[in-house]
């Protein structure tokens, strides 16, 4: 150990004791700079024993990843889903924080070149209001009425990923099949093999036999959503409609007073 | 109300109890009968005594205490004078008079001895050492307070029982920790009914509608407080029942308390507001003195059973801690010789003219789980007859208000109710009325 | 609690330093005791991060998780601290002493010594229940196998979890609970749940009292605390960024250092603490009953190692008969216990003589060789009129003991202004004249006590297989399972 | 109860009302008989700011880990449509198979607003009532009355509709082992529900409906023993649900706590907030450590008068109610002549002294009595 890293460990403790006396203290001002410093001591220790590289950014290929991912579901999907469906196919994992902000780029990337991209990651839109869904992903060259979420639909897109996965070719390999059991744990019928090994075609069946329940009705709401979203702009029918727009085109609501930080 | 309402008491607990024999021959495993203070739970017991033995069953019957035991020998050798009855006893047991009084009771140590008797009778503990022997019927009496261990213990000797015992009494306790168990069914601290009922619970469950002992001014109190959905009435009208004290008083604070209690059936003599010890001496004299004030003027009980003088057996006090009973029976001295003096646990089951109460959480600075269990303050408040005169320190609401709710809560383990909280405040609120201020 | 202890504290809280509440030590403590300080990681039901544990003070073993949600390092850590604990059961097993034979025919045999653990305070045990919960079903091959030796460990953490249940035994000691049962600090329990603070009350540091030793423990950052749960501050501030820099460096030795440095200097100073309070301890007489309890917990590790091959991991839950069984056991050894600590201790007794039940005082009279002709044959009864200042509440009639030695027995006749008189009906040897010393003299100091010692009769209980109706009927079979294969780990 | 609404705004001084949120209205239930807390939390005051300000800042709060595995559990119970709690329901609670709608409350259309959040929870709801279907309602931004002010619950919890009458599904990240949980723990989480379940029954009520289409049973989702996998276990919270009635109902009664104040007192951050705050009475156990951020405050300030208190309630209930240290030593040594009304209490500590001095005597000279 250097006599460098030495003066550096030393600095580390100090640096940690402050932090955690003025965290417990409450006051947070004081302990976010101390941190920045620690972390900044940290990684220069790091550096100095064990040589780590930089983390790595979010690259290019995160898109490519996620529409591949998305192809294979056929129906939106949340990251979480989305990475595990990224990791069974091809390995490695695209963290679910990385996918989240990728709607963000791709929306920013929209506005400033629109339709520059043949296929866009994009927001799935609600049924009622045609707003941007929370958490879920889908692909912007997808017909409306498969965008548009409605109250069923988080239920009949889980079956329908269900039934498209178990229809992979790939279905047996032991990476999807740990993916397909967890489907089956959730789909009445479907789960009968031991851990980690599922009957594709048995999952399918149960997938499909509950989808009948609610596919007439889901499909309904979809429709008559999909109509009116296909009246909107082009960005707010690939990103969704926000009442915030329409607040500062009309003036409308009244802001909401005790509308103070979310504790 | 229910159409049993409209009924005449007696014909309502007639009714009752015919159903309840009626299903000890529907061969059902258990019959389980909830019995309110004085509901005529000895009587059903004696009655479904007579009608097993009369069907040729043999019949065990298990009781709590050896004084229980020789309670329901009395009034069954004296309600059937030709039914052979077997007193199962423990070595160290010496049969009290009333026992040898009747000639067709044997008292024996071993069940052996007893086998040609259609009803043998013991202890619950002593039915316990037994390893064999087999009863067709078994009559549990105060099946509420029996822990459901001893059920696991003695359940090996019948194949069929009638379990009879009063719901809103004292829950089984224990010295050690018990959290090992929670959530169980068959959690040993449960009472044994209700472990028969979480593993039986399609057995039939009857209510006794009425309370024979507690008068017109104390059932609905009670009921109101401690038995929210399964109530219960007097079984005697407002003028039935009248407390006279004929000497006469000399207007003192202990003077004007009795003759509230005596006129209205409660009353409650408060004193100053003051945090104390458990042994709380003023508030002891003060019980004392007021009990033996009563015997001082002449109490005459009247009621549907004729008139009879109060004498020092038919008055009890109860209190919450053992250290308070003995510091009451010091402090009643000669003059209060022979009133019963003793702590709710042991009152369970017990009957009085008259009784006089220190409340659990008189001069209590914290009310804690104990204080504040619904059946202790049920015991002590439904064992007269005629009159109870409940004794505490001012205070008593706010302290209930200010009392943290943070119990635990163990998953599995059932809601019990009344919650104490409640049945303390429905109490108090009916004694406010009765109130009368120390002097 | 009880007025004497509340009394002890308020005298703690004005003198600033913790009170004794026992002249001799109520429990047993052995030559090399097994000390274990455990570490939890927050937000999980039993997931370890580390454990200092040792019979030497000066040579602890660290044993750490450098990344606890992983379940390789995880069985990794449970396989050495099995290999630890197992090695210090098998060196504390002592000769095997032949007790004769049983009812059964069998020879009786009691080892003469048993493996002793100590953890900080209650929270460990909790931890070690789990810990053993978690890992006494796992199997030793098919799908996420283990090493054999790491259901061993969760079977003997289960039994010595139970074993800390049961009241009177040393076997599982936390030093919370111990150091309590023998001094008052004038603080609340609340507080003397924190080591630190408890033995800063019991044994200042020169130059600080109580209260200011205790406000230093309760600052996380200068006095850790004793565990299993760790401080929130540390969590964030150090042990994140050191498991996160773990993971980070592809589980490289220089960054799993780090991370056991962090944990090392969680737990140093709680091990300090720990051997400190072991010699606190040793510096107390061990109470009379201490070694008569410690033979139940040797017949008790005796019967569970000797039948170790042949048992199965216990079940999960107990079935009827076995929990009445165990609650029987449990109020039996309160019972017994709490005779056993008066008796071992004046201080303990005196709770008894303040709440009535009990008297003591100098013998100012009576008739030391008194003999009773009422009956067939005279029989020795002497009478004994002791003049005591406590709160007499015994009945006439009412059977008391001596207490320095029980086996003086007596009567209470009649509570006086001037004494009590006793009446002596045992314990005086054989004839019609006393033995030598044995009826206390005028003078003397005694005290008589109502309370005896296991009133409790053995209990009888159905097989399992008599289970009866009322409770469900008899049992399924039990088998352990290993549903650890179907779970996916948090 | 208006008129002490202005009483209790000057009592906050300029800081916003703190938002409510189960964990602080089922906290209420932890001391009632503390006039310094009631006040505090009916005038909305920020006890974690006052206490910082007066240098008794409160234990800081969770570790991260645990914030992480909390998180991530109710994700991945949530996620896909709430599909892992739809299993649970359909097994536990008899969920038909075609009852699967969801509603995220939690956000709409992008704004976060509480009024917008609150109007669409009520339309919902209301429809719901109404027999429209619905199944599970995610995050029912709703409201309750706190001291006669109106205030919006953050609520982390499910509404699940079955057979026409609502259940509130809790789900929380400690564990549930061989059918045993933490008891505090389940406690705390059932005194949660039953908030939800009464702000619930109150929204259904002003929709016109009967508030009992709310159960008090609710359903508790925990990992189940060491794994991720959740399970359910229905909790009746019908005592809880009393309790914190009770405690709502308390702090509509504090008016008589702020009249006894002199006028013109405030809570505000400022030089006489010490002397504020020890005038308004407390009443300090060693419990309120783990439910009122002002507990070192007066933890410290108890210590400093020597109160029994501190030692806990067992102690001073041994003592009779005796609340000083000092005046409980006097009766025991007998240097304080002791009152009437105190006399038994002298007597029994007297004797307790003597019984002490007298066993540590004997044992220093090394006999056994």
């Amino acid at each position: 150990m250097t006599l460098e890293a030495d003066a550096l460990e030393a600095r580390i403790g100090e640096l940690r004791a402050a932090v955690r006396r003025s965290m417990a203290a409450g006051d947070r001002a004081t302990a976010r700079r101390l941190r920045a410093e620690l972390r900044e001591a940290e990684r220069s220790w790091d550096a100095a024993v064990l040589g780590g590289g930089p983390p790595a950014r979010p690259g290019p290929q995160v898109r490519e990843q996620a529409l591949r991912a998305l192809d294979v579901l056929g129906a939106p999907a949340a990251p979480r889903l989305v990475a595990a469906v990224h990791a069974a196919l091809h390995g490695g994992d695209i963290t679910g924080s990385r996918l989240a902000n990728l709607r963000r780029d791709e929306e920013r990337a929209f506005r400033s070149a629109p339709h520059a991209r043949a296929h866009y990651v994009c927001a799935a839109l609600t049924a009622d209001l045609l707003a941007p869904a929370r958490g879920l992903l889908t692909v912007g060259s997808w017909p409306l009425e498969r965008r548009v979420v409605g109250r069923l639909s988080a239920r009949t897109d889980f079956l329908t990923a269900a039934i498209r996965l178990a229809g992979h070719p790939r279905h047996g390999e032991p990476a999807v099949q740990r993916l397909l059991w967890r489907f089956a744990a959730n789909i009445p019928g479907a789960s009968g093999g031991a851990l980690g090994t599922v009957d594709a075609a048995a999952l399918a069946a149960a997938a499909q036999a509950e989808l009948d329940v609610h596919l007439g009705a889901d499909r309904r709401e979809r429709a008559a959503a999909a109509a009116r979203a296909a009246r909107l702009g082009d960005a707010e029918r690939l990103f969704g409609h926000r009442l915030r727009a329409l607040r500062a085109a009309s003036g409308g609501l009244p802001h909401d007073p005790s509308d103070g930080e979310r504790r | 109300m229910t159409a049993a309402d409209a009924l005449a008491p007696g014909d309502a607990a007639e009714a009752v109890v015919a159903a309840v024999l009626a299903d000890l021959g529907r061969g059902h495993r258990g019959v389980i009968v909830d019995s309110p203070p004085g509901a005529g739970k000895s009587t059903l017991v004696v009655r479904a005594t007579a009608h097993l033995a009369a069907a040729g069953d043999r019949l065990m019957i298990v009781a709590q205490t050896n004084e229980q035991v020789d309670d329901l020998i009395e009034r069954i050798a004296a309600k059937h004078p030709h039914l052979g009855v077997g007193r199962l006893s423990a070595a160290t047991y010496a049969p009290s008079a009333r026992v040898l009084a009747h000639p067709q009771v044997r008292v024996a140590q071993k069940a052996d001895d007893l086998a040609e008797q259609p009803v043998v009778i013991a202890t619950a503990a002593k039915w316990a050492t037994l390893t064999d022997g087999s009863w067709t019927w078994a009559i549990v009496d105060e099946a509420y307070q029996m822990r459901s261990d001893m059920l696991l213990r003695i359940a090996g000797r019948f194949d069929k029982a009638l379990f009879v015992g009063d719901p809103g009494q004292l829950d089984p306790f224990s010295t050690v920790e018990v959290e090992r168990w929670a959530g169980l069914t068959w959690d040993p601290m449960r009472s044994a009914v209700s472990v028969l009922l979480a593993h039986n619970p399609d057995l039939p469950v009857h209510r006794l509608p009425v309370s024979w002992r507690l008068p017109a001014s104390a059932a609905p109190v009670v009921a109101r407080a401690f038995y929210p959905f399964t109530g219960f009435r007097s079984g005697t009208g407002p003028g039935d029942r009248r407390l006279e004290l004929r000497a006469g008083g000399m207007g003192t604070a202990h003077d004007r308390a009795l003759e509230e209690a005596a006129a209205s059936g409660w009353a409650l003599y408060e004193l100053p507001a003051r945090h104390t010890l458990r042994t709380d001496a003023e508030a002891v004299r003060a019980t004392a003195a007021l009990a033996v004030r009563l015997l001082q003027r002449g109490p005459v009980a009247h009621s549907e059973q004729g008139s009879a003088e109060v004498g020092a057996d038919r008055i009890a006090i109860g209190a919450a801690h053992r250290d308070q009973v003995a510091a009451i029976r010091a402090a009643l001295g000669e003059e209060g010789a022979g009133i019963t003096v003793d702590t709710a646990n042991r009152l369970q089951g017990r009957e009085y003219d008259v009784t006089v109460v220190l409340h659990p959480l008189s001069g209590r600075r914290d009310a804690t789980a104990f204080h504040l269990e619904a059946g202790r303050l049920c015991v002590l408040t439904s064992r007269h007859r005629h009159a109870c005169v409940v004794v505490a320190r001012a205070g008593i609401p706010e302290l209930l208000d200010a009392h943290p709710s943070t119990e635990p809560v163990r998953l599995g383990v059932p809601v019990k109710f009344p919650d104490g909280w409640e049945a303390n405040q429905a109490v108090l609120a009916h004694l406010a009325e009765h109130r009368v201020a120390a002097g | 609690m009880s007025v004497l202890t509340s009394l002890a504290q308020v005298q703690a809280a004005a003198a600033g330093v913790a009170q004794p509440v026992a002249t001799v030590r109520h429990c047993h403590l052995a030559a090399a005791p097994l000390v274990m300080v455990p570490l939890k990681m927050a937000g999980e039901a039993a997931a370890p991060l580390a454990v200092m544990l040792g019979s030497d003070r000066a040579a602890p073993e660290l044993l750490a998780v450098p990344q606890p949600r992983n379940r390789d390092l995880r069985f990794a850590f449970a396989a050495e601290f099995a290999k630890l604990v197992l090695e210090h059961v098998a060196a504390n097993v002592g000769a095997a002493e032949s007790l004769g034979e049983g009812k059964d025919g069998e020879e009786r045999v009691r080892y003469t010594e048993a493996p002793q653990i100590l953890l900080p305070n209650r929270g460990g045990v909790g931890f070690l229940r789990l810990l053993g919960r978690s890992t006494r079903f796992r199997r030793t091959e098919g799908p996420y196998a283990v090493e054999p030796a790491v259901p061993a460990l969760g079977r003997w953490l289960t039994w010595y979890a139970d074993r800390h249940d049961r009241p009177g035994s040393s076997l599982l000691l936390t030093m919370t609970e111990t150091l309590r049962l023998h001094w008052a600090t004038g603080q609340s329990s609340l507080e003397d749940g924190n080591l630190a603070a408890l033995v800063g009350w019991i044994d200042p540091p020169d130059g600080l009292d109580g209260p200011a030793a205790a406000r230093r423990a309760e600052d996380p950052v200068a006095s850790p605390p004793a565990g299993p749960a760790t401080d929130p501050t540390f969590d964030n501030e150090v042990l994140a960024p050191a498991i996160a820099a773990y993971d980070g460096a592809g589980r490289d030795p220089r960054a799993e250092e780090r991370v056991r440095d962090a944990l090392r200097g969680q737990l140093a100073p709680t091990w300090d603490l720990m051997w400190r309070s072991v010699d606190l301890l040793r510096t107390l007489p061990e109470g009379g009953s201490v070694a008569r309890r410690w033979e139940r917990d040797r017949d008790g590790f005796t019967w569970f190692h000797r039948s170790f091959a042949e048992s199965l991991p216990q079940p999960r839950r107990d079935i009827a008969v076995r929990a009445a069984r165990r609650l029987h056991d449990l109020e039996r050894a309160q019972d017994a216990y709490e005779a056993q600590r008066a008796f071992d201790d004046p201080l303990v007794m005196i709770e008894h003589r303040l709440n009535g039940l009990a008297f003591g005082g100098v013998v100012v009279g009576g008739d030391p060789a008194r003999l009773d002709e009422s009956g067939k044959r005279p029989k020795l009864r002497p009478h004994l009129l002791v003049a005591t200042g406590d709160p007499v509440r015994l009945d006439p009639g009412a059977t008391v003991v001596n207490a320095a030695r029980p086996g003086l027995k007596g009567r209470v006749l009649e509570v006086g202004a001037d004494g009590v008189l006793v009446e002596l009906t045992g314990g005086m040897g054989r004839g019609l004249v006393p033995a030598a010393g044995s009826v206390p003299q005028v003078g003397e100091r005694v005290v008589f006590t109502s309370l005896t010692e296991g009133s409790f009769g053995p209990a009888r209980f159905p097989e399992a297989e008599d289970t009866p109706w009322t409770h469900g009927g008899p049992p399924a079979e039990y088998v352990p399972t290993d549903e650890d294969a179907q779970e996916d780990w948090s | 109860m208006t008129d002490t609404a202005p009483a209790l705004d000057r009592l906050r001084g300029d800081a916003p009302p703190r938002n409510h949120d189960a964990r602080t209205i089922a906290a209420l239930t932890a001391n009632p008989g503390c006039a310094r807390r009631g006040l505090m939390d009916a005038a909305g005051v920020d006890k974690d700011a006052v206490a910082r300000h007066l240098g008794f800042p409160a234990p800081f709060g969770q570790s991260q880990f645990a914030i992480t595995r909390g998180n991530g559990f109710e994700q991945q119970v949530k996620e896909n449509g709430c599909a892992e709690l739809l299993t649970l329901l359909r097994e536990r609670a008899g969920l038909d198979v075609a009852e699967v709608a969801y509603d995220d409350l939690e956000v709409v259309a992008g704004g976060e607003g509480r009024e917008l959040r609150h109007a669409r929870t009520r339309a919902l709801l209301g429809r719901a009532l109404d027999g429209d279907a619905g199944t599970l309602f995610d995050h029912p931004l709703l409201k309750l009355d706190i001291a006669g002010q109106p205030a919006y619950l953050e609520p982390d919890v499910i509404a699940f509709q079955l057979a026409g009458r609502f259940h509130v599904v809790e789900i929380k990240s400690f564990a549930v082992i061989d059918g045993q949980a933490e008891p505090e723990q389940v406690a705390a989480a059932a005194r949660q529900a039953a908030v939800y379940v009464l702000a619930l029954r109150r929204l259904v009520a002003e929709l016109g409906h009967d508030p009992a289409r709310v159960s008090h049973e609710v359903f508790l989702v925990c990992p189940e023993n060491f794994s991720n996998r959740p399970t359910a276990t229905a909790l009746d919270v019908r005592p809880q649900l009393a309790t914190v009635e009770r405690q709502l109902a308390r702090l509509t009664r504090v008016d008589r706590l702020v009249e006894a104040l002199p006028d013109g007192l405030t809570f505000a951050l400022g030089e006489e907030l010490p002397e504020t705050v020890r005038a308004v009475e407390a009443r300090y156990a060693p419990e309120c450590m783990a439910s009122c951020e002002m507990a070192i405050f007066c933890r410290d300030e108890a210590r400093a008068c020597g109160a029994t208190g501190v030692l806990g309630r067992s102690v001073r209930d041994d003592l009779g109610g005796v609340d000083s240290v000092a005046a409980a030593l006097e009766l025991a040594d007998g240097t304080r002549e002791a009152p009437p009304e105190l006399a038994e209490l002298a007597g029994q500590l007297r004797t307790a002294a003597r019984l002490r001095a007298e066993a540590l005597q004997l044992a220093a000279a090394g006999g056994v009595a």
